[in-house]
């Protein structure tokens, strides 16, 4: 189900005080697939988010996406280029409420300035509408866990996986070409990261994302993945299907300790 | 399983005995307050507001600066901090012999200082140690007496601080309100003997103060009993009318706050009217900090940058309209209308802005402060420099700025504040407009995820760079108005009047008013430069001038460490602020919410 | 219960803890005695690491009293426990990054003022971990996660605790490294130290400690060992989110 | 091999512009003045300044000197907001204020010393008991600062504890100025040996005297902060204060310790300035603060060697810029600038390396 070649990266590396965090690094995305990216920890698979975001700038190699170099974009332009994220210790804007979380991610879709915004113009209003209306459908997403009486409360005051979801949303709002999930389920318990596994998979089906998902957890790994690359010290171990990459020997020395129990 | 939201229940139990006591705490607390007292005494605080009546012939602020602590330190000694849902003690004799004790100990810190001054001479290091104070610490009697006295009149005031748990909330509020009220009442004689004039009620003025200054001691009654009454009986009504205000749908809300704010406005238009000039000077000072502290309020509260070189962008006001304005300004000097000048200003703020803004919207929060810190004294010691003096006058300043011409129809100067405080108005309303609109616009929203956390901000797509440059531009205009209103105001500028300390006065403004609020700004310029005076500037009472700047270096403090949300909060700010509670709270609504929804409840609402 | 008639090296009386308004802790006992490695089970929020703060004085409980070895020490600073012998392996290590690996090792004996049984005890983390022997003058924060989990442990060994405590030594790891951070903490606990495990990871845990209990929304559910907990049919069920 | 890219942004052109433009215009000053001494009539001197004249050895050499000297005091004070920043990451804005009653507590026991007689009769004595008395009382007040201001602080968003320290600052100086008197003070006249130039080098023998007791105090924190135990539980709070309480250190107090040490080195730095400048005014601690602190930052913050080079680079650059570079340029009263090209060097600095000049990147979260 892969379709046309989304993002491409050419032999990345980074280095922090003289140690490699990441090592001639070779990856692709596809569209419409969902890649997960796994490893042990220190492996780089964040420092290789942060890289596609633009929060870093590599020592060395390419990131190109439909072709044309990300290289010295600052975040937002990535992000208005099409590529979203999400974090891993969860950052939201905690002061503001729901809505508005959602509402500021689609800055980079909009354009009314100071000018509609002071004489209040049909186009400032119109777009106020928008802005609104595409919020609450995203928000809509995750059931009714976020919309109602939550909308108008600050993110701050909503559980630790409704903020996940918030994340999530955030990240949807800026209308992006692919996601990138880090740690999506992390401290969830296992109905709910079972509940935004069909999540994920309807992210792609039904809103037509691509999506890039760090994650631990192998049983999300195995459920939605059609492609899973290995990192470890900040090197490609391996990548392939779930079944090829968790019979991997050097994956299961390096990053699992023993095969995953069956495909149960 | 909400079985653990036991929250709310509060239980008391029986009052300890009176000398059930925590002595140490009591040590302490009287400790400080001796310490305080001294430290009041010797900054001069009784001898210098000495003259300055309250109740005539009773008592004078001099006295009040050290009376009022005793009471104070009383009250908050026994003052239990009761966490929800855990017991507090019932009230007796225990907080009136705490509060007496911390009196004690305090007294006996002033009757020491008494004790000193009388057999030694410190007047070397300290400029304040000498007859005056001891005369006023001993009501020019014996050395004894003062000591006895001291010690008495302290050991009351504890008492009367811890008096005021025992007695019903009402009551403790009513006796506050009251004493407020006289202080007030009298801090404000200046200002009152102005207005009255104007509305044709010297009467009632004369009656209430005596003509030497100070309340007369039936006008401190009449006003102590008008002020209790109020709590007494006319709280509840105000409180009433407040519910039903909260309670309005938003439509009628909207409705109700048009109407407040035409109200307003009318008052603003139709006082200055009747009041005299004093008045008037003072409420175009405060009205040229008010537009000062509203743009710095944008830059600060809304996007979360501090900017404490803020100054440099009053001073390329006013010096551009100096120059363009004025027949003296040494280099360049096309003399031209002050309007016109005004449009020049606007672009000169915005060039500025960016200029300065460019260069540090990078770096990170505290660097920045510094930065713009010192990107405000190059640009002073730039413009007192030789160098620069073709230009701009160097020391001497630019002199001869003709004032302030609307379309040939008034001609607003110095000598006329009530037009001058007409424009002020004029651009404050434009600056509160502004910053409402902003507020709940793209850009405003933008500012505040900036404030959250930038850099998911500039992960979420939002140009952080832009957005903040535009905030500094936004600041820069309204300051840059502030500073060409000013210039035509004074007639004159110096560098002299662009001074870190402006920057700092107006961060102060804004903190105490409460960040992010417009209405906590406008409160906080009210009473800061009102009533304490700017940087500059007299305010009602003259004869802080001396403290102000302590008084304002303490307020920041204080209110850092007690309010950091300010005097009339900005909701969201206070929750950031106030963090950890709120993490807390979500994380037991965390536990409610795994349990399924529907059963959670919905917290503060913003 | 295990109680072998000897004093508990750690016990909680009747805790109840609060966070303002919110109640915690409910009136928690536990005990730990002298050479015993055991856990404490529990999910997302259930007042896990509220315990741990609470043993090591980060929290004062409201009510309830605090014992070690004997002693009520709920008015006692963290460094005064530290020093009477509980030390902890913070959840992800928490090395001391930019300071030397001999240094963090160095600073786990801070209190200790007995230079040569401090030598003596740096050998014997070099014996039993090799490979942090040929990293000490490293930086901390340059080494790979299995060697700064090692760090960590000798870092906490350099105290001479009698009782250690672990946070959630599973939380966040690699799948190997998880593994190997138990191999760890049995090596520790075969040395004689006893040991104090706060995991989710509930199997995991278990299948190497002797006793265990299970904390629910503040409050102690179950209290046995940990073959008889493994084989309870209500754990295994709140363990896979059916409850 | 750093992958190098062209700024995309207005604002990153903008900022390529004023890095090349202020380099530009420091290499043309300095090529001016090389003309111009090696030549006033030079060709090159003339086209950029009429009144150009040749800058005499002995004064450049007196130039560097003060600069160095007044650069050391800068050191001292910047280790008190390098070591601050470094244990809680917060701009103590007041740690200037500091320095200034290090100041004024020197100027009142010398004087008091002086009218004793001590001050003539036994010069050494004198300054030593002085040194103790203002280091003791620089040393409370930062830690009564710590205590009353920003312990209650700790853990509130990073701007909270700056803008409580302006209000500190503030208090102090106006509580110096009301309780001592405003205005300058004098400190009593020194013995001709330290006014005099020491014969064999030609420099005035306060300056000597100011070098030296930096460096020794430098010497000193830099020996506690990296070989003793109160030095590894500082650098351990700096990096992790709840590991580091697990460990059984007492992280108040090691901050207190901090605090302390830092303000004692300010008290130093108080007494130097008392010899170096012979007066004292409530505002004295204001402007060096600020310099100190873009020392600091200069240097790369919280790096202790850092913080004194920052130092040493910016007390010397105002002293000699002025001269070097604005008086080659054209620049009239180019003096008055002196306190300009400060802030100029803090913000070329921060254009050019962020992270000042010995500040290393820790990992790729802190972005400057």
């Amino acid at each position: 189900m892969s379709g046309e070649r989304l993002l491409t990266i050419d032999s990345l590396s980074v280095t922090f005080g003289g140690l490699d965090a990441l090592k001639n690094l070779d990856f692709h995305v596809d569209e419409g697939e969902i890649v997960s990216v796994i490893g042990p920890n220190g492996a780089g698979k964040t420092t290789f988010f942060n890289m596609i975001s633009g929060m870093v700038a590599p020592t060395a190699g390419d990131i190109v996406f439909r072709g044309e170099s990300l290289l010295g974009f600052d975040p937002n332009q990535v992000t208005a280029r099409g590529i979203a994220r999400t974090f891993q210790n969860v950052r939201l804007f905690a002061n503001m409420t729901i809505l508005e979380n959602v509402m500021v991610a689609q800055h980079c879709r909009t354009k009314q300035g100071v000018f509609g915004a002071l004489f209040n113009t049909p186009g400032f209003r119109r777009e106020e509408e928008e802005i609104r209306a595409h919020a609450e459908k995203v928000l809509g997403f995750f059931g009714t866990r976020l919309i109602g009486y939550r909308l108008h409360q600050p993110a701050s005051v909503l559980s630790y996986a409704n903020r996940r979801r918030l994340e999530i949303a955030r990240a949807m709002a800026t209308k992006p070409t692919i996601i990138l999930l880090d740690e999506p389920v992390a401290g969830m318990n296992p109905k709910e990261s079972e509940e935004l596994t069909g999540l994920i998979g309807k992210l792609r089906s039904e809103w037509g994302f691509t999506i890039v998902m760090i994650e631990h957890d192998m049983n999300v790994v195995r459920d939605v993945s059609d492609r899973v690359v290995v990192l470890d010290h900040g090197e490609t171990i391996a990548q392939g299907s779930f079944e090829e990459v968790s019979t991997d020997p050097e994956v299961i020395e390096a990053y699992l300790g023993r095969p995953v129990e069956g495909a149960s | 399983m909400t079985a653990h939201l036991e929250s709310g229940t509060h239980e008391v139990i029986p009052a300890r005995g009176g000398l059930d006591q925590n002595w140490r705490k009591l040590l302490r607390y009287g400790g400080l307050l001796a310490l305080v007292l001294v430290f009041v005494s010797l900054i001069g605080m009784p001898v210098k507001l000495d003259s300055r009546i309250v109740v005539e012939p009773y008592i004078s602020m001099g006295y009040l600066s050290l009376l009022w602590l005793p009471a104070l330190l009383g009250y908050t000694v026994s003052a239990e901090k009761v966490l929800e849902g855990m017991a507090s003690h019932a009230r007796g004799a225990h907080e009136l012999v705490a509060g007496a004790i911390v009196g004690l100990v305090g007294g006996a810190g002033l009757a020491l200082l008494i004790w000193g001054l009388d057999t030694r001479d410190l007047s070397d290091p300290l400029v304040n140690w000498g007859d005056n104070l001891l005369g006023l610490l001993t009501f020019n009697e014996t050395v004894g007496y003062g000591m006895l006295v001291w010690l008495g009149i302290s050991t009351g005031l504890g008492l009367l601080g811890g008096l005021l748990h025992l007695l019903p909330r009402t009551a403790t509020r009513a006796v506050l309100t009251a004493l407020l009220a006289v202080f007030l009442v009298s801090a404000l004689e200046s200002a009152l003997d102005d207005i009255s004039e104007g509305f044709r009620l010297e009467w009632l003025f004369e009656w209430l103060f005596e003509a030497r200054g100070g309340l007369t001691p039936k006008g401190a009654i009449a006003v102590a009993v008008v002020a209790a009454g109020y709590v007494v009986f006319g709280r509840s009504r105000a409180k009433a009318v407040r519910q039903r205000y909260d309670a309005m749908p938003t439509v009628e809300r909207t409705r109700a706050n048009a109407a407040l704010l035409v109200l307003a406005g009318v008052a603003v238009v139709v006082l200055p009217m009747f009041l005299g000039k004093l008045t008037n000077e003072l409420l175009a000072n405060v009205g040229l900090f008010l537009l000062l502290a509203l743009g710095l309020n944008i830059v600060v509260g809304l996007a979360g940058i501090l900017d404490l070189g803020y100054v440099a962008f009053f001073a390329v006001g006013g010096y551009t309209t100096a120059i363009l304005t004025s027949p003296q300004s040494p280099g360049l000097s096309p003399e031209l209308p002050w309007l016109v000048a005004l449009v020049v200003v606007i672009g000169m703020a915005t060039l500025a802005g960016l200029f300065i803004g460019a260069p540090v919207i990078r770096m990170r929060g505290d660097y920045l402060a510094i930065v713009t810190l010192g990107f405000g004294e190059i640009i002073r010691l730039t413009v007192r420099s030789d160098w620069a003096s073709g230009l701009t006058g160097g020391a001497q300043g630019i002199t001869g700025i003709p004032g302030a011409g609307i379309f040939g129809v008034a001609e607003v100067r110095g000598i006329d504040p009530q037009a001058v405080f007409y424009l002020v108005a004029f651009f404050c309303a434009v600056a509160i407009y502004v910053s409402w609109r902003l507020e709940r616009s793209r850009l405003g929203r933008a500012w505040m995820a900036v404030r959250e956390d930038e850099s998911v901000a500039e992960a979420m797509g939002i140009n952080t760079v832009n957005v903040k440059l535009m905030a500094f531009v936004v600041g820069a205009i309204l300051a840059s108005f502030s500073g060409a209103i000013f210039a035509a105001k004074v007639g004159s500028v110096f560098e002299s009047s662009f001074k870190i300390l402006v920057s700092i006065v107006i961060l102060v403004v804004v903190i105490v008013g409460g960040m992010g609020r417009i209405a906590g700004v406008i409160a906080g310029a009210v009473v800061l430069i009102g009533v304490l005076g700017g940087p500059n500037q007299p305010g009602l009472l003259a004869e802080f001038s001396e403290f102000k700047l302590l008084i304002y270096g303490a307020l920041l403090v204080w209110m850092m460490l007690k309010r950091p949300e300010g005097l009339i909060p900005n909701v969201r700010r206070s929750r950031e602020l106030h963090q950890e509670e709120f993490l807390q709270d979500a994380w037991l609504r965390g536990q409610v919410d795994a349990d399924e929804e529907g059963n959670t409840t919905g917290g503060a609402t913003a | 219960m295990t109680d072998n008639g000897a004093t508990p090296l750690l016990e909680f009386r009747g805790i109840n803890t609060h966070y303002g308004a919110v109640h915690i802790l409910k009136d928690v006992d536990l005990a730990i005695y002298p050479g015993e490695l055991v856990c404490l089970l529990g999910g997302n929020a259930s007042g896990k690491s509220t315990t741990l703060k609470t043993l090591l004085g980060m929290v004062t409980p409201t009510t309830g009293e605090v014992v070690l070895d004997g002693e009520v020490v709920n008015d006692k600073p963290t460094s005064y426990r530290v020093e009477r012998g509980v030390t902890m392996v913070p959840e992800n290590r928490r090395l001391f990054k930019r300071l030397t690996v001999k240094e963090n090792l160095e600073l786990g004996a801070y209190l200790r003022n007995d230079r040569d049984g401090i030598e003596a005890d740096l050998e014997r983390i070099y014996d039993m971990f090799p490979r942090v022997k040929e990293r000490l003058g490293q930086k901390s924060g340059t080494l790979s996660g299995g060697e700064q989990q090692m760090v960590a442990m000798g870092r906490a060994l350099m105290a001479r605790p009698r009782v250690l405590l672990m946070d959630e030594p599973s939380m966040g790891l690699a799948p190997a490294l998880v593994q190997t951070n138990f191999e760890l903490i049995q090596q520790i606990h075969q040395a004689g130290v006893a040991i104090f495990m706060v995991e989710q990871n509930a199997n995991m845990a278990l299948s190497i400690a002797d006793r265990g209990w299970v904390l629910q929304t503040g409050r102690v559910v179950l209290d046995d060992t940990a073959d008889a907990l493994l084989a309870n049919p209500d754990l295994r069920a709140s363990y896979l989110g059916e409850a | 091999m750093r992958v190098r890219h062209a700024p995309r942004t207005r604002v990153d052109w903008f900022l390529t512009f004023l890095r090349f433009s202020l380099t530009a215009l420091v290499t043309v000053g300095l090529l001016a003045f090389i003309g111009q001494q090696i030549d006033p009539d030079n060709f090159f001197a003339r086209a950029v300044n009429d009144d150009a004249s040749r800058l005499s050895w002995e004064s450049i050499k007196d130039l560097v000197v003060s600069g160095l000297s007044q650069g050391a005091m800068y050191g001292l004070i910047a280790l008190g907001y390098s070591m601050v920043y470094g244990v809680l990451g917060f701009i103590n804005f007041a740690h200037g204020e500091v320095f200034m009653v290090g100041a004024m507590t020197g100027m009142i026991t010398s004087n008091k010393l002086a009218d004793g007689g001590l001050w003539e009769s036994n010069f050494v004595l004198a300054i030593l008991i002085a040194i103790i008395v203002s280091v003791l009382c620089s040393t409370m007040t930062a830690v009564l600062m710590e205590r009353v201001a920003y312990r209650p602080l700790r853990g509130s968003p990073r701007l909270i504890p700056l803008i409580t320290s302006i209000g500190v600052s503030f208090f102090i100086q106006y509580t110096s100025a009301l309780l001592l008197g405003p205005g300058a003070k004098s400190y009593p006249q020194l013995p001709d040996w330290l006014r005099d130039d020491i014969p064999w080098l030609g420099i005035e023998g306060k300056k000597i005297v100011v070098l030296v007791v930096a460096a020794v105090s430098m010497a000193g924190l830099w020996y506690l902060v990296e070989r003793t135990k109160t030095g590894k539980a500082m650098r351990a709070v700096a990096e992790d204060k709840e590991i580091a309480s697990l460990m059984g250190i007492d992280v108040d107090r090691t901050i207190v310790t901090t605090f302390a040490v830092g303000g004692a080195m300010a008290g130093v730095a108080g007494i130097l300035w008392g010899i170096l400048f012979g007066s004292v005014t409530e505002f004295t601690g204001f402007l060096p603060g600020i310099k100190a602190f873009s020392a600091a930052v200069v240097g790369g913050i919280g790096n202790l060697g850092g913080a004194m080079a920052g130092g040493l680079t910016l007390g010397s650059s105002e002293s000699l810029a002025p001269q070097m570079v604005l008086e080659p340029l054209g620049v009239t009263g180019h003096t008055q600038l002196k306190d300009a090209v400060a802030f100029l060097v803090l913000i070329f600095v921060l254009l050019v390396k962020p992270t000042g000049l010995f500040g290393e990147r820790l990992s790729s979260e802190d972005r400057a």
